[in-house]
Order: C-alpha cells, then structure tokens, then sequence
C-alpha cells in the first residue's frame, strides 16, 4: 500500500520547504525536528556572494533528498531549461514542475505543465507536477510518464486547506496506484492529518511551518500529524453516522432511578 | 564585448562561457548556466563561445518551496 | 498556559475509553500504545463471576488516572448515587458526570447535569460534566464548582467529528481558565488535532480506537494527533488568508522565458 | 426473607448487607452497594439490616467510555 | 404537514422583524415587497414624543400578525413583566419569548427560558421561545406548554447562516409535530431556502432585511426564498450521490468519434 | 451588471433541462412552471419513429431559446460534427459544448473542450462550454472566442451543490464581464440561490427538476431560488460578523430586573 | 411626591397612576405600566395609588426584531 | 450497395444522401446527416454520393441536460 517515488521509498511521508525561515539555523532546527525527508529547493542567479554554495552545504547537511523545483516559471521553456539547470546542480533526475498559470492564485497552467511533463520525462527526468485536483490533467500527466502527482489544496501560502476535498477524495479513488502528495495551500497539522487519512502517500509544506510564530515546534507538529494520518488510514478507522451508539455498555447497568 | 549577465550588461575580455565565469570570480562555484534561455551544461562550458548581446544566466542554488 | 485538572497535571492531552475493544489485551496494548494519562471507567452489576475485580486489576496496571462515569443515568438521583458508589470502588473524587437526556443522540440533560453538578461539587467531588457547547450551561457548572467541562462534537459513537466547530470556538474563547475537554463524536485523528489546535485541553475518545479494525494503531494515531493539534495551539501558526503568496522568492529568479 | 438482589428476587437468610455479601459469596469482592436507590457505604455494611422487599444493587468495575 | 401557529395559519412562512430601517417609509414597503405574514415589535419607554402611537399605526396598516418580543430581558421576572405589557399593548396572547444568557452571543438562557415559558404559557400566552437548537431544552419548552420553538441558527444579526446545521436537522426529526421557525443568524436567501427545505416551517428575518443595501429588495429576496425552500421540501428532492449520472440519455447517440 | 449571452439577454436566469421528465406534458408543465428563459437539447439517432419531430414541436411551443448540446462527446471531432448536425437542426448558433473527459464525473476534457472551444468559435459558433472552475482553463476558452463559461458546480446529476465554492467564487472574481453559468450539480433551490448570490448570471438545471417527485412544483421552486438569489446579489447583503448584534434597539429599554 | 419615571427622578402632584399619566400628557396614549418591575394593567391605573420612591415604567409600541 | 445507417448494415438502392433518406421514408425529417463522421449539410444530400461501407449518421431533436 506505501508507494515508492519513482523507486525510492520515503522514510517519512513529509516534504518540507526550505523557504521564508527567520534564519538557516532555523531553518535547519526545523527539518530536524519536522523529521522531513524530501526538500524543495530552488535556483536563483548567483550574485557572486556565493550563498549558494553556502546554502547548499546546509540542505546537503540535512541528510535528506532534494527535490529541486521550477518556482515562478510562466512558461515551458522557462520550466524546462530551469529543469536541466536543476539537475546539473542538485544532481538529481527529480523536479517539482511548476508552470504558473495566474499570479493571483499561483495556480498551475496546466496545458504548459501536461506538454512541459511530457518534454521533461522523455529527456529522462522524474517529474513530480503540480497541478490540480483535476482528473484529465492527471490522466495526461501519467501519460506523459509521471508516476507522482502533487494536486494542490488552496492557494500557494494561503493556508485555507482543502478548499475542495470532494475532489481530492475522487482524485485519489481514480489513481490508486500513483502516489499522490498534496502540495500547496495546507496551514494547519489537521490539514495534513486529513490528506493523510484520506490516503495520501505525502504532503509537502513550506509557509505552515516557516511562518509559523515556531517554526521548529510546528515543524514537529506537522511530523506527528502526518504520522497519525497515515496510521489511520492503515487502521480501517470507523464510519461515522448520524445515529448515535452508546460506549459504554447498557447491559448490567444498576437500577437506581 | 558586450552581453548580459544575470540581467545586467556587462563589457566582458572572455570569449567563452568558461572564461566569462573565470573572469567573473565564479570558476568554483556551484552554478548552472544558460545562454539566451538555452541551457548549457558544464561540461561545454569551455566550447562554448560568446557573441556580442548573448544574454548570458548563471544561477546557483536557493531556498524553495 | 497548559491547565490542570482540579490540581493534577496530566502527562499527555489524551483521555481513552475502556469499553468495546476486542479483548482485555488489546484494550492494555491500545493504551500503551495511546500513551493516554487517564483511562474511562464505569460501574456495572457484579455478577459473582468476579469480572469486576479482574478489569480492576487490568486498569490499574495501565498506570494512569481513573476516570469513572455515569454512563447511562437518566436522572439526577442515578447520576449522584452512581457517583458515589465510584467514588468508593475506584478510590477517587473524579466524577465524568453524564446524565443522558435524549435516547437517540445520547446528549446531556442539561438541566439536571447543572443540579447534578452541584450536589456533587457540594459533597467533595471533582466533576468532569459531559455536556454540549451551550455557554449559558458552561456558566451554570463553572457556577456549581465546575473546574473541568467536558463538551461534545457529535453524539457519542457517531464518528462526525465537530458538527458546531463555532460553539467550540466560542465555548474556549468565554472560558480561557477552564480545563476544557472535548468528549464524545470524534472519529478521526484529525478531528482531534483540529480541537487541540482550536485550544482545547484534552480530548476523550473511545469508540474512534476501540472500533477501528486496528485499535492499538489507531490509539497511536490519536495520540500523535492530538500531540500535533496541541504542538500547533502553541506554536502561532499562520493566519490563513484568500489570495495566494509565493513561498519560493521571486527576486533574482533568472530569466528564461 | 425475600429481597431483590441486582434486579433478581431472591430469599436469604443474613440480616445485614455485609452478610447478604457474605451469603452471596461476594464479601471479598470490590463492589459498591445501594439499597432502594441509596448509597450504603462499605464502612455501613455491618450496621446496615435489610427489610424484606429492600431493592439491593452490587455493583463492580467495568468498561466505560 | 403545514403547521399552523396556536391554531393561526400564516399566509406566508416569513416573519420579518421591524428594527434597524432606514426609515418608516423603507419598513412599510419591505413589508409589502416581504409578503411576510408576521411582524415582530417591542416595547420601549415612551418619552412623551408619542412614537410608539405612529409606529403602532404603521405596523397596524401592514395588516399582519404582530409577535411582540420580550428582546434585552435578562431575567424570568423581566420577561414575564414585559409579557404583561405587551399583551396589554398589542391585544395578543403571543410573545416571542427572549431572555438573553449571554451578552456577546445575545444567546437565549435556556434554563430561565424554560422558567418563564411555564409561567407565561400557565397564564394563557401563547409563547413563542427564542431558543438554542438542543433537544433537551425542546422537550422541556413543549413539556411546560409551548407549540412552537423558534430556535437559533446563529447568534442575533451575525449574519452566519446555521452555524450547526446537523442540529438543526436533528431537532426537526425529533419534533415532526411542533412548528419550528429559525430565528436570528439567518444572513442570505440561501440561508432561508436551506432551512425551509430542511422541514422547518417559517423563518425570521430582520438584519439580514434592514441591513442590506437596498432593504426593500432585499425583502422580496426572502420572500422568494422561502417559498423556494417549502416547496423544495414537499417537492420530494432528488437524493445527492458521490457518482455522476447523465442527464442527457446516451443510448442512440451518434458514432462520430 | 446583467450580462447577455451573445447578444441575447435573457428574461430570467434559469436554463433548464429537458431529460429524464416522466412525461412530455410533465415537461411542458415543469417549464411554464420554471419560467425558463433556455431550454437544452440534443441530437439522436432518428429511428423512423418521428420522435424527433414531435419533440422538437413541443420545444418550440415552450417559446423560449434552445440550446443544443453535444452531452456523451468524448472526442474533439465527435463534439464538432456535433455542433454543426446541431446548428443546422435547431436553426441556432449557440452550443453547449461538452467534451466529457472523464466516465464516473463526467466532467469536462478541458483539453479537447478549448481546442473544439477554438474550432467552433472560428466557424461562426456562439459557445457555451461546459468546462470546470478552473481559471486557467477559462483564460484559454476566453482567449478562443467563447463569451459565456459554464463551469460544473458538482458531477453532472450529483446534486451534491458547489463542491468548491472557493473556486467558484474565485473564477466570478476574475471574469467580472463574462457571463458565468453554473452548470451541472445542483440538488437544492439553495443551491442555485447561493451560487446567484455569488454573482453568477444564471444556472442551469435538468436532474433536480426531472428527478423530483414534482417536477412541476420543483421547477417553480427553481424559478424563486434563483430570481431570490440574482436579487440578493444586487441588494448589497449585510456582511456576516463572528459576534452578535442586538436587532432590537436597547436603548430605551424598560427597568424591570 | 418624588418617584421615578421610567428612571428619571421627578416630582409628582397625582396620587394614582392614572393621574400620573395624565399629568404627564399620557393619558392618551397606547401605552403599558409597570410599577417597581411589577405589570400594572390598564384597568387598574385607576386604583393604584402611587408611593414615594416608587419606580414607574410606562412604555410604548417601538420597532423590534 | 451496403452500408451503414445508425451503426446497422442496410442495403440500399439509392446512390445519393437525398435518395437515401427518400428510400428510408426520412426525406421530410427534420434530421441532420454525417458520413464517414463528417457533418453533410441539408443543401448538399442531393449531390452527396454515396459509397459502399459510408457510415451514414441521421440525427434528430432529442432531450438533452
């Protein structure tokens, strides 16, 4: 039932961001304490003040995989010349694909990300799109040779949550076999417990965690509630209904009224 | 010869990609390149010859999300 | 910020049910597993076969606090003579007063909770009163001597999670100092982070455990939730909001286009 | 005499409820007792006689929720 | 299945509330454009000016029925005292009976309510309890006389719409012979018509009227909405379902793929 | 503020369906009750019988504007030759474009819906496309000509009513000049109220209608939901608040505590 | 004699509530009485006899939701 | 000649769209026409030829969501 990203299994169904922390030290505090095991990471023009490099022997220091994304790309040239750059540099087959489609939601284009998907898999690349909870799209990204798939929930950083679970809930039902990580718009522990129960292989924060007034504790507790979640959903949880049902068993109870 | 850097137009002695780093103090660095939204690996960055107006990116790696 | 209840602190944010679980072993690995710092207990006709003596010995060795019940009175003189009978057997003046009012939903009756309460404060007892999210009967326990109150989600058993999720925000914004504990209609570990991280002090559960069909996974994916919801109470996690907002930075993003 | 014991009519022969316990084999047990709906406490047992008809509740720790 | 009011039939499922108008003149014409069958009223000091004379001849002229309301009574004797006059003053043995518990929710105090409801309805009032939607405190209304329940779908002029819509529906199962009208939190049509199709029998308006923009359309809004909504619910709704169905048949379509 | 549809302004907002009715004459009923300003059609093999004929007199005899649709298309070309078979027999160059991409939701293929969106538009069509919220995907079938979107607020015949209100609102939010339908969904009259108190311009409805146990008296029920909501919309509607607010003036209040 | 009306301390000459409402220019009015949060009915404005001290509430239709 | 007519294989005398729907007893429907998955305009069945195996699709006004 644990699905492997593209043969590699995680030890921990948490991708953390490494963006907006107040500082690296807390930033790396908190993928410690978030026990994270993926990182999104980025690429920016090199200043000549070499914080590159720096940054880059801190996210290698956290023992975690990289998985470098195509942030703020507006089009699929821009996102696939921004892959290979990513790949010479992190050295890895991995790309969180984004191609933003407005600037007001920072949703995906998702017509530049299915031909950007199909470009990027056939030069080789793992391609790990973020899109929408949108079955055709996911079905044109599987075909266009993705195995993982990262719908969003809300708005990059809005923090609202599943503004549409019903069809989270149907994009999961359709692709038992892709691993799906919700990415985007989670901004509380709850949320991602949520995801998780609903049978989501992962999820993937950044603002939750580096926003939060502790950051290191939240960290933690997005670690827990990823953990409860996913337990759950193994655990064959019970159904809810409407009728209630007494706990405590009525049989034997004392007569005293 | 005159390109753009990052953005920036900048009068460069090199005449390629390699020597542009070289000459610009970032030989040693982690970095990417690409060369008129074209990217260009490492590896052809000492045959890769620079002309006049070349817009020239030279990125390295950043915090994301 | 962390309250206690009538002066004793609790080790963990997790009250477990005792009833319903397969067997007295999985009901012992549940709470192990659960880590919870009290146990729900009741009273039933001893049969001469000795059971009650049995699960006594089986409750005490799980290390945590007592909590004994009223389950299934239905009128103030049940609920008080019940009350006292627990407080003999289980050697404790914590009483999880329920007087049920309404057969189907299983909810207080509010009325005589409130004189229940006040019997039982006025003789020595510490009541933890099973109750809805009504304020008006808040301020009548708290009145009572009421230092813990013990609001429902759902009607017990049902699994729904919060029906009124502003009652509970409202019931924790009007009383800051009281020990509030969320019990019964909770089916889910998300449910329960969602509580903690509204900030609440304590969730009881029992039937979302007992009946999962892995109860002793289940107990542990409650207590990391709940772990998780109150790590975030603390923690100022970010305020959500309608548009969306980078979380990669967009200066020095180079230009590909 | 005739009493109810848990709900069941039954005959004994003790006059107290500690030897109603006893008779019933239930005088080690750890167990509450109410009769005719009112708390006896164990203390009372002794001193507590029973009447013909009394409505006796012993009560042992269970499951709850 | 429609109710009727202590033995009044309303014309329209619509009581509309008389406070917070721009003027007179917006009052009288949302009245007309309402079709509302009942208008709410209080009692305020008269200061010698003579206003409660005019607007007694206004509301007179709508030619509805008239609730006086015992509204800002905090206390059993306030209410019932303000009972008296009203009944005096509007020649009714109708009261809408509040008696507020809690002055940031301007929530009803449900147990002075039931106090006063028994008094009131022991003296011949025909009372109408502003109350919460708890079944418990139902019972004990309809115990102590009252035919009608005028529960809450959120706190007075908030606005939010049912803040707890399973109660809601729960309390219309359990009183399937009681009328029930929603009263107070109601901020939009769509609040009405859900209501209406959830079985209740009538709903007041006032903010959600007075307030608007254009109050006088406003009006006619509800009015549409509420009849909406009751002939929804005798309309026998189709059943939601998670799966899709065609609407348009698919047999004889043509093969042009 | 009141949008046309091509040039055409509709007399009311509701476009209704013309499937799955018990009867003919149960469908005549249900349109005059409805007060329809658009009936939807399609096209079917002609089996001799002349069914076609004297369905299409019935229609005529509504007197309202037809609106064919290409409902079971799955591909570009089958929705195209579609379009003309129907402009051709129904005298019209409107189109309800559907592109279904997906069996179990029936939704939209929103691939193949903006490339025949684009074909269609060229030769002369005013396009209707049945499309998803999705803005990207709207951007492209605006930029292809079309001047009215219909997004799904559910799966076709769900009635489960707007799965994700967020993106509904968000997609009225950035089209403020283009005519948006709410199309497939909706079980409620609330429902279509709510989504015309959003700003939308009409809805479109066939299963809640047929499949009612009236359909004639839902179909009214319809009519009111929507004129209600389109009212509300522009009435300017109180703002909900978290706190209450008193409708009935304090001031003045009588002392009687 | 010195009363309340609906809460402002005032002096009165009357000596029946009736008589109080007259001398205030109330006689006329639609209006309902209270004497010390006591209902005082129409028909008995007549009879009853004012005290000093006493708190009278007179008041009228006024809009409400 | 044999072709298809709403997906069933018919044989027909005509040579012509017009004649067919003639010989069909559809010449005064109101239908639309397709061959091959292409739409025929009502102004070209007289001068639509037909050929063995055309899949010749007749469509009508129908209910529709």
């Amino acid at each position: 039932m644990k699905k492997d990203f593209y043969g590699t299994a995680l030890a921990t169904p948490l991708m953390l961001g490494t963006a907006q922390y107040p500082s690296p030290a807390v930033l790396a505090d908190a993928f410690r304490e978030s026990d994270a095991s993926v990182a999104t990471v980025s690429l920016r023009r090199e200043g000549g003040g070499g914080a590159g490099g720096a940054f880059w022997d801190l996210i290698r220091d956290l023992g975690v995989h990289m998985l470098p994304n195509t942030a703020g790309c507006h089009t699929v040239k821009e996102a696939v010349t921004t892959a290979h750059m990513a790949r010479e540099v992190f050295a890895t087959p991995w790309i969180k694909l984004e191609v933003i489609g407005n600037t007001d939601t920072l949703q995906p284009d998702i017509f530049a990300l299915v031909e950007a998907a199909g470009i990027l898999a056939d030069d080789g690349f793992e391609v790990f799109p973020y899109t929408t909870e949108d079955l055709v799209t996911a079905d044109r990204l599987v075909e266009a040779g993705c195995r993982v798939l990262m719908p969003w929930a809300a708005p990059i950083g809005s923090g609202l949550g599943p503004v549409n679970e019903y069809g989270l809930r149907s994009l999961r039902a359709h692709f038992p076999d892709i691993a799906l990580v919700v990415d985007a718009g989670l901004g509380l522990p709850s949320h991602a417990a949520r995801v998780m129960e609903m049978g989501y292989d992962a999820v993937l924060i950044n603002s939750a965690v580096a926003r939060a007034g502790d950051p290191v504790a939240m960290a933690g507790a997005f670690a827990k509630a990823v953990e409860a979640g996913a337990t759950a959903a193994a655990a064959d949880p019970m159904d809810a209904r409407d009728m209630a049902a007494p706990s405590t068993p009525v049989i034997g109870k004392a007569f005293l009224a | 010869m005159r390109l753009y850097l990052n953005g920036e137009a900048v009068e460069v002695e090199a005449g390629t990609l390699a020597g542009l780093l070289e000459e610009r103090g970032l030989g040693d660095r982690l970095v990417a390149t690409a060369i008129n939204e074209v990217f260009v690996a490492a590896a052809s960055r000492e045959t890769q010859e620079l002309k006049d107006g070349d817009r020239v990116e030279v990125v390295a790696p950043m915090q994301g999300g």
